[in-house]
């Protein structure tokens, strides 16, 4: 067992497609690197923290991308974008059986905010440009950097997510929320207390997540074979079905913060007999939670 | 501007927009078409509650009215910073927020984003930002981070920051900025039902921003980098 | 890294009298991580071993020098470019990640 | 000839008893003192200038003494003589401050440091001395008995009787002390039982050694100190603990040790059931420690490595394993560990063949010390385990060799035939921030004269050190005969540091060739193959699987 947290991009993306299938596409030799971080003196990386190309998974044409969260986080730059986003256009054009997006990021890079940002929304309207082109965008979320900001709600504009229960998947970091409204709120220490509200349990519980798999590389690479023709089409219908489910579980825990666990609360509430069991329980035991 | 005599200069006295708390909603007249408006106001924090509330509104408008065209109003400090939230699935909300709006566009509604206060990073994604385009107000602010925030998170003092984003606008906050990277494609000066109504009738329905960050030197690299990876054997 | 002053500092080495590396495909081992960094190793032109570090971690070229020398000594390789992207790795880490390197095209060969 | 009075301590302790019993009145049934008048007790039974042993350990403290502490009046409480092992709450200070207290004999001061270092410097404590556990310990039965012991336990019953858990710690040395020397102990707990509806799971302080309890508001403080989450274990360290386990352990055949707290003695400990299996050392190597309940022992221990652990402290979340591996760890008859450090130290000293632990700083004597300016830390227990047992007389096999090696070709006393223990440096040449680990001069040296102490703080002499381990290779200091060629083994192995770069390459090369040093190629250890998946745990989870669900992490060390 190969743990996928600990895998850099790039080992990723040599466990999970096929031997030898992978074809880089603006590879590090061609140092297409950021230009704002050199103005800043921080170092750059070769592939601006992304490595993005064509490969076989399962003998079916993918197109890739795999964020680097050890590089600022996984932050998404100009050119980290624009490899998105080039990528999701060239998926447009060549129709592959699907786009895997091995997310891990912290949103936007801060370093250079303003085109991360605008980057950001690009990566997301082209997310639902090749969804709606009905390619399949599968995401897949593990690395011990989570999932966050704007790179949180582009996971959630995809047409499947895989998780595992060491991945995270939300939109501001504990420390961002401890910051502006105090330890109360949310102590980013309690790590027992940032995976119950954000971790891959929680997420697959309330079904943010399609699959919940064992921190293993090569669970990850079976869950995103068995996604590759599972597009889901992004219609009204599906949109109004999604409203209700996400409208009724706005009122599910107390409105205001009783200091109570709200994790629990909902899990209850999402039929979980015994929630307080949920963080100890294993993958396979959680994943028969949602099944009842 | 306050929403209200912006609207009122859009749409007249009798505009008929109301606020329900931070939340702005109306149909309103334009040169006799009927427009669907959403919008935030009081720096709202977009939380999974108003990212709903606006949600509502667009799809509301594709099943009743077919082609109606939607303008977003946005005024927003950024995502709503609480635990709570995050544990409803704020990104999903907010992903449900930015696929309606896509949704809209696709079957053919024109939807045009007008900052006309504040727009911060994580609220402003969903809105503004997944129009067909989206505009500014000359007095409005656009940003992710302040300069003092920056030099925390670089560890870079303030004046080489401030000295840097003359030259490059992707370090400091600012309408110009974002115009110049293609983010905002134009700032509304002056006559705003002209430009609403220009807005209305040119707003490209495919992603330019690339191109025009590289057209107008704000943002160099993006198109290119996006052509390199449609162009690589 | 705090109290280490903000800036890069770029660093240039060259070595001759190595062996010819010959044609490989370029590798790339290490990510650019708080204390680690990448090393890229291409093939090119000329008989020597040039190395370009780009650090964050100022004020430490002589111990780059020292640690590179070694590295030829270990590995004397002509015809070869070794660029790195440092986010102050210790030269412990160095070293291993540029022996990971070499091993690397030498695994491509075979 | 003047009537000489023989028990005036016992007359003391009465007196104090009596003063105490007036003061609190209802408040005092038996020996239970109310919660909310533990303060009149303090000020009943304390008098200026007393010495005092308030409970701070290494982990368990006495939280809410200190607290009643700092809220006596000092015009009543003052001038009072600390003599405590741990300074680890802020309280622990305070009472400096707000003159309660003015002198200090303590061990480790920890996290406190800085603070400590201020207060001494601007003149609001005298410290007496800073020692190392077990001279605390002795000088409470020499020249610094408490006068009154402040303590904390888990739990009491009616007659005072005092369960402390596992986390037993320094207890019994401070009571015993207090209670057969005239002093008064004074206990708070987090909960009584009655004795009918529910018993003391065991008893680990007798009720007659014992005057006073209290019970506490919240549970007392305890830190997971010893947890290291295998995750943030590197490269680097799996090769330094490859280096360790063949190049040390197995050459001596370590059976009997002590592990320092850093992430490279857990690498080696996560190495014994993956490397160390393939050398074939299961049974040879690691059978029997002095060590707390390190989490990353778990993967040895279920592996059948080792025999025995006796602990100083126990570690939380600890507590269900070990429970269920009663056959490994002590425990009580309720079935929970009884740890205790002046035992275990003992153990440490005298009875293991080897200690290995990190350091900040070593110098080309082979000094070394975790001082750093403007802080005063102290030393705790790793002198006491860094140290040759000049007391030892029984033998081992790697107790022999070590002093083989040391007195091979010495003539005269330093030539008399004896064992030597085994004491290991191990240290990257560069901490983060390329802090170097190897120096010209210690920062121990500053620090005595800016502190005007009598000698610098060395944690471990070199003379003590046997082995430096870095990742440039092992030092074997046993085999070096003269300081010159102590030095260049030092430089061979400083890496790319000043004092490595300033080496003698000849004479290194030289000590090379004869063993002194030994590189990981000369071990037969390629550094490529020190990757992570040698670990047998790389996660806090991974942990918990080994020990069957029976380890539970505290929650900041949870990412599920």
């Amino acid at each position: 067992m190969i743990s996928y947290a600990e895998c850099s991009a790039r080992e990723r993306l040599a466990q999970l497609l096929d031997a030898d299938s992978f074809k880089e596409w603006v590879p590090p030799v061609e140092r297409v690197t950021s230009p704002h971080l050199t103005q800043l003196s921080v170092p750059c990386a070769f592939d601006d923290g992304v490595v993005i190309g064509r490969a076989t998974l399962a003998d079916r044409t993918v197109f890739v991308a795999a964020q680097e969260g050890a590089f600022m986080g996984g932050g998404v730059g100009e050119v980290h974008g624009a490899k998105l986003v080039g990528l999701l256009r060239r998926a447009q054009r060549d129709r592959p059986a699907a786009v895997l997006l091995l997310a891990e990021s912290g949103g936007v890079r801060l370093h250079e905010a303003n085109a991360g940002l605008i980057a950001v929304s690009e990566v997301m309207r082209a997310v639902l440009d090749v969804r709606s082109a009905g390619i399949p965008v599968i995401v897949l979320i593990g690395g011990s950097n989570g999932c966050f900001g704007g790179m949180g709600i582009v996971a959630r504009c995809a047409d499947h997510i895989v998780m595992s229960d060491v991945g995270r998947l939300a939109m501001s970091g504990p420390e961002v929320i401890e910051a502006s409204h105090g330890v109360e709120e949310f102590d980013s220490r309690d790590r027992a207390l940032v995976w119950r509200t954000t971790g891959g349990k929680h997420r697959w519980l309330t079904g943010d997540c399609d699959a919940l798999v064992e921190d293993d590389v090569a669970a990850f690479r079976e869950a995103a074979i068995a996604a590759l023709d599972k597009a889901q089409p992004l219609t009204l219908d599906a949109l109004e079905k999604e409203h209700d489910l996400l409208a009724q579980r706005l009122h599910i825990p107390p409105a205001e913060d009783a200091g109570g666990d709200d994790a629990t609360f909902l899990w209850r509430a999402l039929g979980v007999a015994d929630a307080q069991a949920v963080p100890d329980l294993a993958v396979d035991a959680i994943r028969a939670l949602r099944n009842q | 501007m306050q929403w209200n005599s912006l609207v009122t200069q859009l749409f007249g006295p009798y505009h008929g927009m109301r606020a329900a708390g931070d939340f702005l909603q109306g149909e309103v007249m334009f040169d006799g078409e009927p427009i669907t408006v959403i919008g935030t106001t009081h720096h709202a924090p977009i939380g999974v509650e108003l990212a709903l509330a606006q949600a509502r509104v667009v799809l509301d408008t594709i099943t009743r009215h077919a082609g109606r065209p939607i303008l977003l109003l946005i005024d927003t400090q950024g995502q709503q910073l609480r635990r709570r939230d995050e544990l409803l699935g704020i990104n999903r909300a907010m992903a449900h927020l930015g696929a309606a709006i896509d949704l809209a566009r696709r079957r053919g509604h024109r939807v045009i984003g007008l900052v006309y206060d504040q727009a911060l990073s994580g609220g402003f994604i969903t809105s503004g930002l997944i129009a067909d385009a989206c505009y500014a107000l000359p007095e409005a602010e656009i940003r992710v981070m302040r300069i003092p925030a920056m030099a925390r998170v670089t560890k870079l003092p303030e004046d080489k920051l401030r000295l840097l984003s003359q030259s490059n606008p992707v370090f400091a906050p600012g309408v110009q900025n974002y115009v110049s990277m293609g983010g905002v494609r134009s700032v509304w000066q002056g006559d705003l039902k002209g430009a609403l109504r220009d807005a209305l009738a040119s707003a490209p329905s495919q992603d330019l921003r690339a191109q025009d960050g590289a057209q107008r030197g704000g943002r160099r690299l993006a198109a290119d980098v996006i052509e390199r990876v449609l162009s690589a054997d | 890294m705090s109290d280490v002053p903000a800036g890069l500092e770029t660093l240039d080495f060259s070595f001759s009298g190595g062996r010819p590396a010959g044609t490989f495909a370029p590798v790339l081992v290490g990510v650019v991580g708080s204390g680690n960094l990448e090393v890229m190793l291409e093939p090119a032109v000329g008989r020597d071993c040039i190395v370009r570090v780009e650090t964050s971690a100022r004020g430490f070229g002589s111990i780059w020098r020292a640690v590179m020398n070694d590295f030829h000594g270990r590995h004397p390789l002509a015809g070869v470019r070794v660029s790195i992207n440092d986010m102050g790795a210790t030269p412990a880490v160095v070293s291993l990640r540029l022996d990971q390197a070499v091993a690397e095209i030498k695994g491509g060969r075979t | 000839m003047n009537p000489m009075s023989w028990n005036l301590k016992a007359a003391d302790r009465a007196a104090r008893l009596v003063r105490a019993a007036e003061a609190l009145g209802s408040r005092l049934t038996g020996k239970r003192v109310g919660t909310d008048a533990v303060g009149k007790l303090l000020e009943a039974v304390l008098s200026p200038g007393d010495r005092v042993c308030l409970e701070g350990n290494n982990q368990k403290q006495a939280d809410f003494l200190a607290q009643a502490l700092v809220t006596l009046d000092p015009q009543r409480v003052h001038g009072l003589h600390m003599v405590q092992s741990v300074l680890a709450l802020p309280e622990h200070l305070d009472i400096f401050e707000n003159g309660v207290a003015a002198r200090l004999d303590l061990s480790f001061s920890g996290p406190q440091g800085a603070r400590l270092a201020k207060l001494v410097s601007g003149g609001r404590i005298e410290i007496g001395a800073i020692h190392t556990y077990l001279e605390l310990f002795s000088r409470y039965f020499v020249d610094l008995t408490p006068k009154v012991a402040l303590v904390a336990a888990q739990a009491a019953d009616a007659q005072g009787n005092l369960y402390t858990g596992p986390n037993t710690e320094d207890t019994p040395a401070i009571v015993e002390a207090t209670a057969f020397s005239g002093g008064i102990v004074i206990a708070q707990v987090n909960e009584w039982v009655d004795g009918k509806t529910a018993t003391l799971p065991r008893v680990d302080i007798p009720a007659d050694w014992v005057h006073f309890v209290v019970k506490a508001p919240k549970p007392n403080v305890i830190e997971p100190l010893f947890t290291r989450d295998p995750a943030q274990i590197s490269e680097i360290q799996i090769l330094m603990a490859m280096m360790a386990i063949k190049g040390i352990y197995a050459e001596y055949g370590v059976q009997r040790l002590n592990h320092g707290i850093g992430f490279d003695t857990a690498a080696i400990e996560l190495l014994l059931p993956t490397y160390g299996e393939s050398l074939g050392l299961k049974g040879k190597i690691g059978r029997h420690w002095a060590l707390n309940p390190h989490p990353a022992l778990i993967p040895a221990i279920e592996a059948g490595w080792v025999e025995s652990v006796h602990s100083f402290g126990s570690e939380l979340g600890m507590e269900d394993y070990i429970r269920a591996r009663s056959d490994v760890f002590f425990t009580g008859s309720d079935g929970s560990l009884r740890s205790n450090r002046a035992f275990c130290q003992a153990a440490g000293h005298y009875a293991c063949d080897m200690f290995i632990g990190s350091t900040l700083q070593i110098d080309l004597d082979g000094n070394s010390s975790t001082a750093t300016l403007d802080r005063i830390a102290g030393f705790g227990g790793a002198p006491n385990m860094g140290a040759d047992a000049r007391g030892r007389r029984h033998a081992s096999p790697a107790w022999l060799k070590a002093g083989r090696e040391a007195r091979a070709g010495r003539g005269g006393a330093a030539g008399t035939p004896r064992g030597q223990k085994l004491v290991v440096q191990m240290v990257e040449t560069f901490r983060e921030h390329m802090q170097p680990a190897f120096v010209e001069r210690l920062d121990a040296w500053t620090l005595q004269e800016r502190a005007g102490m009598e000698l610098p703080p060395i944690m471990i002499y070199g003379e003590d050190v046997s082995h430096i381990l870095t990742e440039e290779g092992v030092a074997n200091l046993l085999l070096c005969r003269s300081d010159a060629e102590r030095e260049q083994a030092i430089r061979g192995v400083a890496g790319y540091t000043a004092v490595g770069l300033a080496r003698d390459r000849r004479m290194v090369e030289n000590l090379r060739d004869r063993g002194v040093i030994r590189r990981p190629e000369d071990l037969g250890i390629d550094p490529r193959q020190a990757t992570r998946n040698l670990l047998a745990a790389r996660s806090m989870r991974d942990l918990v699987r080994a020990s069957g669900g029976l380890y539970q992490p505290p929650k900041r060390f949870r990412n599920w």
